[in-house]
């Protein structure tokens, strides 16, 4: 039986990686693999608890985290494609339209 | 020593580990003489004798082969991804021999290596890691005519993967259950067709609902082992040799490998699912008067005869069909194939529903 | 099993480390891929073998390919990250990645008994089959209580494909869709429109 | 029953109304005035079969409820949309839907050369909606509902000529006034919410015995609150002003709305809530009184109009005082009856209006008509009997109903009312004789253009005038007097009137009374049409005269006793004031200066915090990180 402090320090170590590589990385795919470490961290802890509680609810929340993930990351790429088709780069601070 | 012996877990554990090494070295030879049994075979559909100087009827070939690509020079592109270059063809054997460990070759607990719960869903997920091979070693060696296949094998792995998991659902939804060694158990017996005094063995293939489901199984089988007809990503017509372009000896050798494994795995499933596993009609007659399928061996007999038999399938559909367009390739995945295996898992659905669960 | 976890808890740290450490996008997709792997095997160990596949079958076998895939169509190479301004936020992004994680210990550190709003329930025994997060259990809960969700995500990942192929279309038809990309041959396939 | 037959009756008119907002123009008029009509007549269809379904229950459980759906449920309280057929409501849904089919008829050829056609069919099918949800509603929620909606048909149709400001001005005065009316209703509904917890008939009813002390205050209060929005509704004292402004509108709409049925609203709804009136004996007294002032005030003023329709509006006004002097006195059933016959000779008398203006090209005036009798023959034979009818002459339906309310106030012992009536009646004889002579009798005074334009109306709009008078004839048949226990009509109303354990006023006065009454009130009415056809016809110096004579009280009565002029004077002229006051200040200044402070907030606050929009994605991130780091600060704090 792993305790279920462990689980959650692990979660949290590679939530905290993903936060680090959104920060730090420039490159909008490795942004958004960051992202996905994160979301993963947090699927985590969800079966962490599930097992803990011993109830199935977190592991359906996982499901649905999966499916939004999969939608997300779809549209993702399909918008880095695209952003890559006009500005020939993938790096963020080069694209700065938002600019107010 | 004795009584670490007695330990069970200690006891299952190298049991494991005897099968998984007999596993791996049965593989492998078998492997090697698919390759010499493709070759005679398409020497014979070509009115050619094939291979037959080495030995009798050349019967020591693989072997030679064997030693020949041991012996060769390995030759790395210069501007190639050294790792991924390196790992690409690990990939392409690892998935298969791992998918092997839970497939029932006969009555268990013998014959089968481990039995989980979700063995389908590992025989997928195993099925979907298959496609890092292909890409990486097609972009790794930084040539654009392994580029291109390794493009091609993603794409079309990815979509055939659906409508092959979605052939599988009308399977589960009969038998109730995703272990590998659940699914054949629950094929066993005979069962009567109607009213009509015929009998009918139990397997998948047997049942109306699950005929469309094998079919569209076996065509999605020949897209994830990239065989012909739907060979693109090695197209040698288009792309040279596709994604392995670039590959000699041994590495390439452990792609050739790659494929041949992936046919006897997903074989072996299709068996699994659809033809009754290691069942077969009984032979012997049983104390109960009626056919009983005879002793465990008699199972694996069974098993390899019916994996043997696929293998043939797969060579001869090889050296019969010609390779489809690239676009014809996609739209069949995803126009025909997987609207099919949608509407197929409703019709089943609904049947099973309605027939409620077969005693 | 503690071993057994240690090890995968190991490589996911290791790997998703590299992930963002490594300056080549298809070295940290790989990278990914393994620490999702190891994810899986975390899942199993927790009793969540449905989860474990489907972790590998979509982050593993569909997600990640379809970030190489990206990659190799962009065909990018490595990462250029050199400058103040970059060495810069680099800086404050490890800083901050720090802090975060610093916050969070003693979020956690703070004793379990201590009456604290963050002390972790116990472990309570409900029946243990609902723990053993075997496929038909969760099939059960998903068609029946969860239902209406599922059938949500359902329509979400409809309007994703919907909204993915109106994206890459789009792009396509105002030219210069192969500026940068491979040769043609790749065309056809429309990365996001396969998934 | 199958089908929802009760919720059908008000739908089929919704229907139409919808139909009419769909398909528009491509209707065309033929189209507009079928669905119009049939819709109404349909809707009678409905209502007669519901009634005949009705009458074949036994008698004292003779209640069909139609639960359509529940409204809204707040706390312990909840509102059902749903019908209740009732005698009462049987009644009205009759009339309602019997004279609006007729009146839609009429209104088909009458307003045939109008330009908005189809606008006006659609605003008097919402108008058809609107009443028989008030009529049929079995809580007061509903009825508001239909309360209101008539009220803003009414709007609509009285201000139809859109380009006339005087139509506008019209239409914005009765809305406005109504909404007073209005406001009291509300009140008073949410008094009996307070006090016993619902707001359907029956639940109310049953408790209000419970709930209110008999005469106490609070039943009074509600009791007159209500009569508050009855007043509003139904044109009495002290809101009465609006209905002879209201006469701006066509004529079919004065006949259906401001004569037949939704002035007759708040009879209904005073009849309806008849037990909380009998717990509040002073309330009672206040309608009583209330309403023979209207109809004494109304009747006078009637004496000296010169607008046909202005006459025939103030006539309304004084027989609405009628119906609530029964109502005061308790005879519920007898206001009823009068509700029902005056609907059959008023609206004949106004289609009849309608019909001489239509023949004389839009002429209203009296001073310019007469003599029209051999021109519009058919016209003038109905309009003869309606006004011998409403005057009270013996056999016909009018005669009946009012007498039977004379008959009423005499016996409960309001003797004041009682002469109130007879004078009111005497009077209502001689100005509707007057109006009847100086249309049709008499030399003619028509004007040129008129002359040449006279012709009798097309079949459309005689068929309706027959129908009507017909009615009118034999509408009283169902109440004849001399009677054991009360004739027909009271018997069917028994079963509503008669429960909640009270009995009605069941006042029994000798025969030889009741005898003499009955002469008294004959020979009244004779003795205003005979003075009446004498100051008129026979020797038209006597008119003049008269009027020379009296020149003030003439002046007073033409001027309406400037009610108008007092209520703009004490009302309207201080509001608009107020208003002007709170429109420069308050508004221009207070609220105007908020917005605008806000805006330049949020002007500023943005201009600050575009210094944050640097558009580069990874900044936000940083911004986010650090926004979650303060929330586990916080969170850190907080254990």
């Amino acid at each position: 039986m792993i305790p279920l402090s462990w689980l959650l320090a692990l979660s949290a170590v590679v939530f905290t990686i993903g936060v680090v590589g959104v920060l730090v990385r420039r490159n909008a795919l490795v942004i958004f693999m960051s992202v996905e470490l994160m979301l993963n961290a947090a699927n985590l802890t969800f079966v962490a608890f599930a097992n803990h509680m011993k109830s199935l609810d977190g592991q359906i929340f996982v499901f649905f985290v999966m499916t939004v993930a999969a939608a997300e990351v779809a549209i993702g790429l399909a918008i880095i494609v695209h952003l890559f088709r006009l500005r020939e780069t993938v790096f963020v601070d080069e694209i700065h339209l938002l600019k107010g | 020593m004795a009584e670490l012996w007695s330990n069970p877990a200690v006891q299952t554990l190298t049991w494991a580990l005897v099968k998984v090494l007999i596993i791996l070295h049965a593989m492998l030879g078998a492997v090697s003489y698919l390759i010499y049994a493709e070759r005679k075979i398409c020497g014979h559909i070509q009115a050619r004798t094939g291979p037959n100087r080495v030995g009798p009827f050349g019967l020591l070939q693989p072997v030679a082969d064997v030693v020949k690509l041991l012996f060769k020079e390995e030759f790395i592109p210069a501007k190639a991804n050294k790792v991924v270059f390196h790992i690409a063809p690990i990939l392409a054997v690892f998935p298969a021999i791992v998918t092997f460990s839970v497939i029932p070759m006969g009555p268990p607990p013998t014959f089968v290596v481990t039995d989980i719960n979700v063995g389908l869903l590992l025989f997928l997920a195993m099925s979907s890691l298959g496609v890092y091979a292909l890409t990486l070693g097609g972009w790794a060696s930084n040539n654009k005519y392994a580029l291109l296949g390794g493009l091609r094998s993603s794409a079309q792995m990815i979509s055939y993967e659906l409508a092959m998991g979605l052939s599988t659902i009308p399977v589960l939804l009969q038998a109730g259950t995703m272990s590998l060694v659940g699914l054949v158990e629950r094929q066993a017996g005979w069962y009567p067709v109607g009213d009509t005094g015929l009998w009918l063995p139990n397997w998948g293939i047997f049942h109306w609902f699950l005929v469309l489901p094998f079919v569209i199984f076996l065509i999605t089988a020949f897209a994830e082992t990239n065989r012909a007809p739907f060979d693109l990503p090695e197209a040698e017509g288009e792309l040279v040799a596709g994604f392995h372009t670039e590959y000699s000896s041994m590495k390439w050798a452990l792609f050739f490998l790659g494929e041949y494994m992936n046919m006897l795995v997903i074989s072996a499933i299709a068996i699994t699912l659809f033809l009754g596993g290691w069942h077969g009609p009984g032979l012997f007659l049983g104390t109960d008067g009626w056919w009983s399928p005879g002793p465990p061996w008699m199972g694996l007999v069974w098993f390899l005869a019916k994996l043997a038999a696929f293998m043939f399938f797969f060579i001869w559909v090889r050296w019969t069909f010609p390779r489809l367009r690239y676009d014809q390739l996609m739209a069949f995945g995803w126009k025909v194939l997987l609207p099919a295996s949608i509407v197929n898992v409703l019709i089943a659905g609904v049947w099973i529903y309605l027939r409620g669960p077969r005693p | 099993m503690i071993p057994l976890f240690l090890g995968f808890a190991a490589l996911l740290v290791a790997t998703s480390l590299l992930v963002i450490l490594h300056k080549n996008p298809v070295t940290s997709a790989l990278f990914l891929v393994l620490a999702f792997c190891s994810l899986a095997g975390i899942y199993l160990l927790l009793h969540a073998e449905f989860l474990g596949m489907v972790q590998i079958v979509v982050y593993a076998g569909a997600i990640m390919v379809l970030f190489l895939f990206v990659i190799m169509y962009l065909n990018l190479q490595h990462d250029v990250e050199t400058g103040v301004q970059i060495a810069v936020r680099r800086g404050i992004g490890w800083l901050a990645g720090a802090a975060v994680l610093l916050t969070g210990a003693t979020l956690f550190g703070v004793p379990a008994g201590g009456g604290s709003g963050w002390a972790l329930g116990p472990a309570n025994a409900v029946d243990p089959a609902a723990g053993a997060g075997n496929v038909r259990a969760i099939g059960r809960e998903l068609y029946s209580r969860y239902l209406f969700p599922f059938e949500l995500t359902s329509v979400l990942l409809l309007v994703a494909m919907v909204g993915v192929i109106v994206i890459a279309r789009g792009g396509a038809r105002r030219g210069g869709a192969r500026r940068g990309g491979p040769p043609p041959a790749a065309g056809p396939a429309d990365p996001p429109e396969d998934r | 029953m199958t089908l929802p037959l009760l919720s059908l009756i008000p739908g089929l008119p919704l229907a139409a109304v919808a139909l009419n907002l769909l398909l528009g123009d491509r209707l065309g008029k033929r189209g507009t005035a079928w669905l119009a009509c049939g819709s109404v007549l349909a809707a009678f269809g409905l209502a007669v079969r519901a009634v005949l379904a009705l009458a074949a229950l036994p008698e004292h459980e003779r209640r069909i409820t139609e639960m359509a759906w529940t409204w809204m449920r707040v706390g312990d309280f909840t509102a059902n949309v749903s019908f209740l057929l009732d005698p009462l409501s049987a009644v009205m849904v009759l009339v309602v839907t019997g004279v609006g089919s007729l009146i839609h008829v009429y209104a088909t050829g009458y307003m045939s050369h109008d330009r908005s056609f189809r606008r006006f069919f659609l605003y008097l099918n919402l108008f058809m909606f609107a009443m028989l949800t008030l009529v049929l509603a079995d809580n007061y929620l509903l009825m508001f509902v239909g309360w209101e909606g008539v009220g803003l048909c009414s709007y609509l149709l009285i201000g139809f000529w859109v380009e006339r400001p005087a139509a506008a001005q019209a239409g914005k005065k009765a809305f406005i006034v109504n909404r007073i009316g209005d406001f009291g209703f509300m009140l008073g509904a949410f008094m009996l919410v307070v006090a016993t917890g619902s707001l359907d008939y029956e639940r109310v009813f049953a408790a209000a015995p419970h709930a209110f002390a008999a005469g106490g205050t609070a039943i009074t209060m509600a009791a007159l609150l209500l009569f508050a929005g009855a007043t509003g509704k139904s044109a009495q004292i002290p809101l009465f002003t609006w209905l002879p402004d209201a006469m701006e509108g066509p004529t079919p709409v004065s006949a259906l709305i401001h004569a037949a049925t939704m002035v007759t609203a708040g009879v209904y709804m005073v009849a309806r809530s008849h037990v909380l009136f009998e717990l509040a004996p002073a309330a009672m007294q206040v309608v009583a009184v209330i309403g023979a002032a209207t109809a004494l005030m109304a009747a006078t003023i009637g004496l000296a109009q010169n607008d046909i329709k202005r006459v025939l509006a103030y006539s309304t006004v004084s027989q609405l005082g009628y119906m609530f002097m029964a109502c005061g006195v308790g005879a519920f059933g007898a206001g009823i009856f009068h509700v029902m016959t005056h609907a059959f000779f008023k609206a004949l008398l106004f289609l009849g209006a309608g019909s001489v203006i239509h023949a004389l090209g839009d002429e209203q005036d009296l001073r310019r008509m007469g003599g029209l009798a051999p021109k519009l023959p058919w016209t003038h034979a109905t309009m003869g009997i309606a006004t011998l009818a409403i005057c009270g002459v013996p056999l016909l339906s009018g005669f009946f109903s009012k007498d039977e309310i004379l008959h009423a106030a005499f016996a409960s012992g309001h003797y004041g009312v009682w002469l109130a009536g007879i004078v009111g009646a005497s009077m209502t004889a001689f100005y509707m004789t007057r109006l009847y002579v100086l249309a049709f009798r008499g030399p003619s005074r028509l004007s040129h253009e008129s002359a040449h334009h006279l012709h009798e109306s097309p079949p459309s709009m005689i068929a309706p005038l027959v129908a009507l008078a017909l009615l009118s004839v034999v509408g009283g048949y169902v109440g004849l007097p001399f009677q054991e226990g009360g004739h027909a009509f009271t018997r069917w109303l028994r079963p509503v009137l008669e429960a909640g354990g009270h009995h009605g006023a069941h006042h029994e006065v000798a025969r030889g009374v009741e005898w003499t009454l009955l002469l008294l009130s004959v020979g009244v009415a004779g003795a205003g049409i005979l003075f009446a056809l004498r100051s008129y016809l026979w020797t038209p110096a006597l008119a003049t005269a008269l009027r020379e004579r009296f020149a003030a009280v003439h002046r007073l009565l033409e001027g309406k006793y400037w009610v108008d002029e007092l209520y703009d004077a004490v009302f309207v002229r201080p509001f608009v004031r107020v208003s002007e006051w709170l429109w420069r200040v308050w508004d221009a200044r207070v609220v105007d200066g908020v917005v605008n402070g806000v805006g330049t907030t949020l002007e500023g606050g943005s201009a600050f915090l575009r210094v944050f929009q640097t558009g580069f994605v990874g900044t936000y991130a940083l911004w986010i990180t650090l926004g979650v780091l303060a929330l586990f600060l916080h969170f850190m704090r907080r254990t």
